[in-house]
C-alpha cells in the first residue's frame, strides 16, 4: 500500500495501461510535454513520446472525432476533456456517433474510446469551467459513466475503462486530484457496477460520489455526534448503477438522501430517487431527500458558489430533515 | 500498401473498365428500385438516392486498396456498392429484417460492413469526417500503408467538423482523402446561398494541403484524382480534399422533387450522365461492345432480383432485439431500467 | 374556434408573432422558400422575405450562435433545429452561451432566444434522427423548456416563448405535426410553468408530454373501461414545472405514472418522480412508476421501435401494475 | 455609422496619440497589478494576463465608434479597457464583489459592459466568435451602419465556430472584424504545432474574403487596419479577417512560467514591446515629452490605486444571490429545487 494522489493514481494507470497495451494512446489539448493543466498526464510523454500521448490543436469535436474513428479500428484512445464544459463541443462525436455505434450496427462495431471529462468547480472557475455534466452522459444509452471518488478506485476503474469494449466516460473532480489515499501496489481493474459502502450506517443511507462524497463523509461524522448513523453509499459507476447494493442498504436504513454537486433539477440524484421510489417502495420509511447543486449556473465570487454547492453542513440539514433530531 | 493493381487510366483493360460500368450501373438500379420499393410500402424511413453521382463513388474505390477505411453519408448507398457491398444484405436492411447489415437497427443512414472497411452512412451531416480522420490517425500510428476516405457534400463542408478535422489531419500528414461531392445542393440549397467560394477546393488553402477538383461525372478522372491522392497519403505527405463536380438527377430524398432546380440546369446535367457517357466511350473508344453492356445490365436486374427476395425472406427481428447491442456485454437490466 | 394542425399553429404563432414584433426572425437550416424538412415554416418566406426567414449554411453552432448573438442585441430570433438531434452541434451555443449569459454577467445581459427542437421519431428514424433530448436542458439552468402537446397549446406557449425575455427550448414532436386540434380564433399566450389536466380521473396520476400524451388518453381510455380512472396531467412546460397542479392532481389520487418516449435512465420522469418522492411523499400511496422509452438508442426497423417507445398498451400495463387489476 | 473622427494615422494630434499610450500602458498596468493582487490572495479564479499585446486592443478600438459591439475571450482585460470599462468595476469584479460589472457572478472570464457594447469576456475559445456574428447580423438587419468586433487567438481559429462564424459572415457580407491575435501560442502549444499556416490571414480565402496581416505590436498599424476594415464592413461590403502578429509577455495564465518558450523567442518579443517602442516613437517623431509619459503613467498609478480601494470597499454578495439572475424573472423555486 502506498499513499498517492488522485492525479497521480490516474497518471499511473495510464501508465500502466499504456505500458500493458501498445494500442491505448492518449489524446487532448496540451496534455504533452507540459502534463496538462491539471498535470495528470505529467511524465508520460517524456515516456511514451509524440505518437501515444498526443497534443492536439484546440477542436474538441475533431480530436474527441479522431479518438473515435480510432477506435473503429482498434486504437484504445484516451481523450482528456481539460474541463467537462467544452464537451458541449464534442457532443455529436460522444453521443451520435460514439455511444450509439454499436448499436446502430447491429452489435458489428464498437468504439471503445475512454472520455476523461475534469469535472465540477476548482474554486471561482465559475460558469464554463465548473460544470459536473455527468447527468447527460447517464440519459445517453450506450455510454458507461464511472465516478471514481478515492485515488484507489481512480487508478482501479480507470483501467476497467480503458480495457472495457464500450464507450465510457470517466469523470475526475478537479477538487480531488490533490486528494490522498491508499492504493494497494498492484491494482486490479475494478468491474463495473459494484459500489461500495463508504460508510457504514443504520438509520439513513446517502448516495454520493466525486467531491460530494467526502462532504458526505463529513456529514455523517457530525451525525454521528448527534446520534444518528449513517450509511454513505458510493456507487463508483453511475452507468451501470448498482442497484443491489442500493437495495441492500435501504433494507438496512429505509431512507435515502441523495448529494451531488450537479444541480438538482434532472441531476443524477434524479434518477437514484426515482429508482427508489419506484423499485424500492416497500423499503422507504420516508421521502427521499436531495441535497445538490442549486439550479443556477456556477457563479464566480466564493461565497455564491459555497451556497451553491452543497456542503457537509448542507447535507446534514439535508438528512435531519429526513430523520428528525436524535431518531435513532 | 496494397493500393489497386497500379494500371493508369490509359492502360486500363476492357473487362476492368466494364467493371466500372457495370459498378455504376449497379448503384443506379440499386437506388431506382429502392425508391420503387419505398413506394410499395416495402421500405420504410428515409432514403437518400445516390443517382447521378456513381462515378465518384466508383472512381475513388477503383483506387483503392482492401485495407481503406471508409466513412459515408446520409447519401451512402453508393460508397458502400462501389466498395463492394452485398446488395441483398443492403434491402435486407432497409427492409428492416435481421439478415440486414446491420440487423435492421441502422436503416439506410447508419449502413456498415466492416469487413470491407465501410464504417458506415452517418446521419449527422460532417459526422463521418473526424471518424475517417481518427481511422488514418491509427493507420499511420500502426505503420499501416494504407488510406482512410471521408466522403461527404458540398453542405457538409460549412460544418466545424470538416474544418477541425482537416487541420488535423494536415498537422499530422495523416493518410486521408476527404472527397467532397459538390452536387451543387445542401438539401433544398443552392452551393451560391450556403457558401461563397465556387470551387470547395479552394478551402485546402486553409490547411496548405492540395485541392484538386476532378469531373465527377468522369468515373477515370475521379480514379485518376483518387490515386495521386492515395499515393501521396502512403509516401506520408499527408491529406488531400477532392473537390468531384457532379450533380444528383432527384430531389434530396425520395419524396422530394427537387422542383427548387432550375430545369435547363437538370437538363444540362441529366445530358451528362456519367453512366451513359461512359458507356458510349467504351463502345465508341475501347472496343467494348454495346451487347456486353446488355449483358451487364441483365446481370445486374437478375442480382436485384435476388437481392429484394433475399430480403423479403428473411425474418423480422424479434421486438425484444431492441434490447440486445446496447453494449458489447450487457448488465443486467441495463437497458430496460 | 377552428381545427387546424399543430405544424399549422405553430407556423401561426411564427407569422403572428412576426407581424406583432419586427424584431422577430426566423433562422434555420431549409426553412425558407421551401418551408422546412417538414413544412413547418411554409409560406413565411414569401410573406417575410429573406430578412426575416433565414436559410442558413448546415452549420449548427454558428447559426444557433448568430441567433444568440443577434438576441444580445435585441433581436428575437427563433431558431429551427431540423432534428433536435444537431442540437449536440450547438449545445456550447445554447448551454454555455444562451442559458448563462444573464446569470454570469450578474442580471446586466439576456439571451431572449428560442430554440425550436424537432423531437422524437417519425417512425423508422433510427438513432440520429429520433431523440428526445429534453431532459439534457431541463438539467441546464437558464433554460426554460417548453413541450406543448396540442395545437392550441402548441400555438399559445409558442407565442409566450417568443416573448419571453429568457431563452427557452421548445420541443415539437414530429409525429404531431399532423395532429389536429381545436385552436381559438384568437390565441393569447399562456405563462409558463401551468400544466393542464388533460383528463380527470381519482385513481392514478399519469404525467406526460408530447406524442406520449396521446398514448396516455388512450390508455386512460382502455382502462376506464377496466374500472380504472385515470386523471392525465400535461405539464405543458418542464421548466417551469407546475408541481402546485401536480400535488393537487396526487391530493386526489396518491398514485403516480410517469410516461414519455425519452430514455427512462435520467429522462424527465426521473425528475417528476424525485420530486414526488420527495415533495409529495405524504400523498403517495404506492411506488412511483415510469413507463418510458428503453434505455436504448433508437433502432430502425418498426417492430424494434415500437417496442422501444411506450404506446398505450405499455401505459396501461404499467398503471395496471400500480393500481392492480380492478382497484377504484 | 459612428466612427472615429476620420483622421488618419499621420495626421493623429498628439493628444490622441498619448491617448493610445495611456490605453498601453492602463492595460499593463491593470494587469501587472491584478497578477500581484492575485499573489496577496485577493483575486481568485483564473487570469490570463493581456500583458504584451495591448496595441492589438487599442488599435483595434481606436478605429470603433461609440455603437460597435464586440466579443473577447479568456484574455479580455485588455479589450474591455481599450474600450473605456472602469478599472474599478472591474477589479471589484474580480475581487468578486457586488459592485463587479457582473455582480460577482462571472470574474475575469465573463466580464461585460453593455453601455459600451461590451458583449463579454468567455470562457470558451472560440466562443464569441459566433455571438459576435450575430452581432453583425443584428446590425445589418436593423440598418444600423456599424461593425461588430470579435477578438479571438490563433488556437481559436481551430475551432469549428471559426469556421462556421466566417462562412456565414461572408455569405451574407455581415459587418464584422475578425480580428485574430496570433500570439504564436495557444496554451502551452505553439503556433506550428496547432496548424500548418504560418498566417492565419491565409484562411480567410476559404471565405473569399480579405484576410490582412498587422504588426500586433504597434497600435498606428492596428488602427490602420482596423479601420480599413470598418470601411469596408460599413460599406456593405462584408467582413475582414485581420491577423494581428504579437506575443504574450508572460505565461498563459498567472502561475504559468511560460517555460516552454525559447528564451531567445521572448527576449526578441520582449524587445519590441509595443509599449516602450511607441513611447519612444511618440518621443522621438511626435514630440510628445517624456514628462507627459510620466505624468500618464502617474495618472495610472492613481487611477489604479483608486480602483483597488475601490473594490476593495465593495460589499461582498450575500450567498443567496447565488439564486438570482437565473431568469429574467424568476418562478417561485425555480432556481433552488
Ligand atoms: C448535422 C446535420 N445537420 C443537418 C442535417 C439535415 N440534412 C441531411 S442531408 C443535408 C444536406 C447535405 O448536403 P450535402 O452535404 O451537400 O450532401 P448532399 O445531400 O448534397 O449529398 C441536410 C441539411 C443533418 N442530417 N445533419
Ligand atoms: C473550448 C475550449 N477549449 C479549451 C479551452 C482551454 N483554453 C483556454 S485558453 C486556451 C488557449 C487559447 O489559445 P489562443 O486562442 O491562441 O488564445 P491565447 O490564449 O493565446 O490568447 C485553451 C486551450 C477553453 N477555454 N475552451
Ligand atoms: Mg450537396
Ligand atoms: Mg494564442
Amino acid at each position: 500500500m502506498r499513499t498517492i494522489t488522485y492525479a497521480a493514481a490516474i497518471n499511473e494507470a495510464l501508465a500502466e495501461e499504456m505500458e500493458r497495451d501498445g494500442q491505448v494512446f492518449l489524446i487532448g489539448e496540451d496534455i504533452g510535454e507540459s502534463g496538462g493543466v491539471f498535470g495528470v498526464t505529467r511524465g508520460l510523454h517524456a515516456r511514451f513520446g509524440d505518437e501515444r500521448v498526443l497534443d492536439t490543436p484546440i477542436s474538441e469535436e475533431g480530436l474527441t472525432g479522431a479518438a473515435v474513428g480510432a477506435s473503429l479500428l482498434g486504437g484504445r484512445a484516451v481523450v482528456e476533456i481539460m474541463f467537462s464544459d467544452f464537451s458541449m463541443l464534442a457532443m455529436d462525436m460522444i453521443v451520435n456517433q460514439a455511444a450509439k455505434t454499436h448499436y446502430m450496427t447491429g452489435g458489428r462495431l464498437s468504439a471503445p474510446v475512454t472520455i476523461r471529462l475534469v469535472t465540477g468547480t476548482a474554486g471561482a472557475t465559475a460558469a464554463q469551467h465548473s460544470q459536473s455534466l455527468e447527468a447527460w452522459f447517464v440519459h445517453a444509452p450506450g455510454l458507461k459513466c464511472v465516478a471514481p471518488s478515492t485515488p484507489a478506485d481512480a487508478k482501479a476503474l480507470l483501467k476497467t475503462a480503458i480495457r472495457d469494449q464500450d464507450p465510457v466516460c470517466f469523470f475526475e473532480h478537479k477538487q480531488l486530484y490533490n486528494a490522498k489515499g491508499e492504493v494497494p501496489d498492484e491494482v486490479e481493474p475494478l468491474p463495473l457496477g459494484v459500489g461500495r459502502i463508504a460508510r457504514e450506517g443504520t438509520d439513513v443511507t446517502l448516495v454520493s460520489y466525486l467531491k460530494t462524497l467526502q462532504e458526505s463523509l463529513g456529514a455523517a461524522e457530525t451525525l454521528a455526534d448527534e446520534g444518528v448513523s449513517v450509511e454513505v453509499f458510493d456507487p463508483r459507476t453511475l452507468v451501470p448503477f448498482d442497484r443491489d447494493g442500493l437495495r441492500a442498504s435501504l433494507e438496512k436504513t429505509g431512507r435515502l438522501v441523495i448529494a451531488h454537486e450537479a444541480p438538482q433539477r434532472g441531476g443524477f440524484g434524479a434518477e437514484v430517487a426515482a429508482f427508489a421510489a419506484g423499485e424500492c417502495w416497500d423499503l422507504l420509511r420516508g421521502p427521499v431527500v436531495r441535497v445538490c447543486g442549486t439550479n443556477t449556473p456556477m457563479p464566480y465570487a466564493p461565497e455564491l458558489e459555497g451556497f451553491v454547492i452543497p456542503d457537509a453542513e448542507r447535507i446534514a440539514r439535508g438528512v435531519r430533515s429526513l430523520v428528525g433530531a436524535g431518531v435513532a | 500498401m496494397k493500393g489497386d493493381d497500379g494500371v493508369s487510366d490509359t492502360d486500363l483493360a476492357p473487362e476492368r473498365l466494364l467493371r466500372l460500368y457495370r459498378d455504376m450501373l449497379l448503384i443506379r438500379r440499386f437506388e431506382e428500385r429502392a425508391a420503387e420499393l419505398r413506394m410499395a410500402g416495402l421500405i420504410p424511413g428515409f432514403l437518400h438516392p445516390y443517382i447521378g453521382q456513381e462515378a465518384v463513388a466508383v472512381g475513388v474505390c477503383a483506387a483503392l486498396g482492401p485495407g481503406a477505411a471508409l466513412t459515408s453519408t446520409h447519401r451512402g448507398h453508393g460508397h458502400m456498392l462501389a466498395r463492394g457491398a452485398s446488395p441483398a444484405r443492403m434491402y435486407a436492411e432497409l427492409y428492416g429484417r435481421r439478415d440486414g447489415y446491420n440487423r435492421a437497427k441502422g436503416g439506410s443512414l447508419h449502413m456498415i460492413d466492416t469487413e470491407l472497411g465501410f464504417l458506415g452512412a452517418n446521419g449527422i451531416v460532417g459526422g463521418g469526417i473526424p471518424l475517417a480522420t481518427g481511422a488514418g490517425l491509427q493507420l499511420k500510428r500502426t505503420g499501416v500503408e494504407d488510406v482512410a476516405v471521408s466522403f461527404f457534400g458540398d453542405g457538409a463542408t460549412n460544418e466545424g467538423a470538416f474544418h477541425e478535422s482537416l487541420n488535423l489531419a494536415s498537422l499530422w500528414k495523416l493518410p486521408v482523402l476527404y472527397v467532397c461531392e459538390n452536387n451543387l445542393y445542401g438539401e433544398f440549397t443552392r452551393q451560391d446561398r450556403h457558401q461563397v467560394v465556387k470551387d470547395v477546393a479552394t478551402r485546402a488553402a486553409a490547411y496548405e494541403i492540395p485541392g484538386v477538383i476532378a469531373d465527377g461525372n468522369d468515373v477515370l478522372d475521379v480514379r485518376r484524382v483518387a490515386r495521386d491522392a492515395v499515393a501521396r497519403a502512403v509516401a506520408g505527405d499527408g491529406p488531400t480534399l477532392i473537390e468531384a463536380k457532379t450533380y444528383r438527377h432527384r430531389g434530396h430524398y425520395e419524396g422530394d422533387m427537387g422542383r427548387y432546380r432550375p430545369p435547363d440546369e437538370v437538363a444540362e446535367w441529366l445530358a451528362r450522365d456519367p453512366i451513359i457517357t461512359f458507356g458510349a466511350r467504351l463502345v465508341g473508344e475501347h472496343g467494348v461492345s454495346q451487347k456486353a453492356l446488355d449483358g451487364t445490365a441483365t446481370e445486374i436486374e437478375r442480382t436485384l432480383d435476388e437481392a429484394a427476395a433475399f430480403a423479403e425472406a428473411s425474418p423480422h427481428p424479434d421486438p425484444e432485439e431492441a434490447l440486445e447491442d446496447v453494449y458489447t456485454e450487457t448488465h443486467e437490466g441495463m437497458a430496460l431500467r
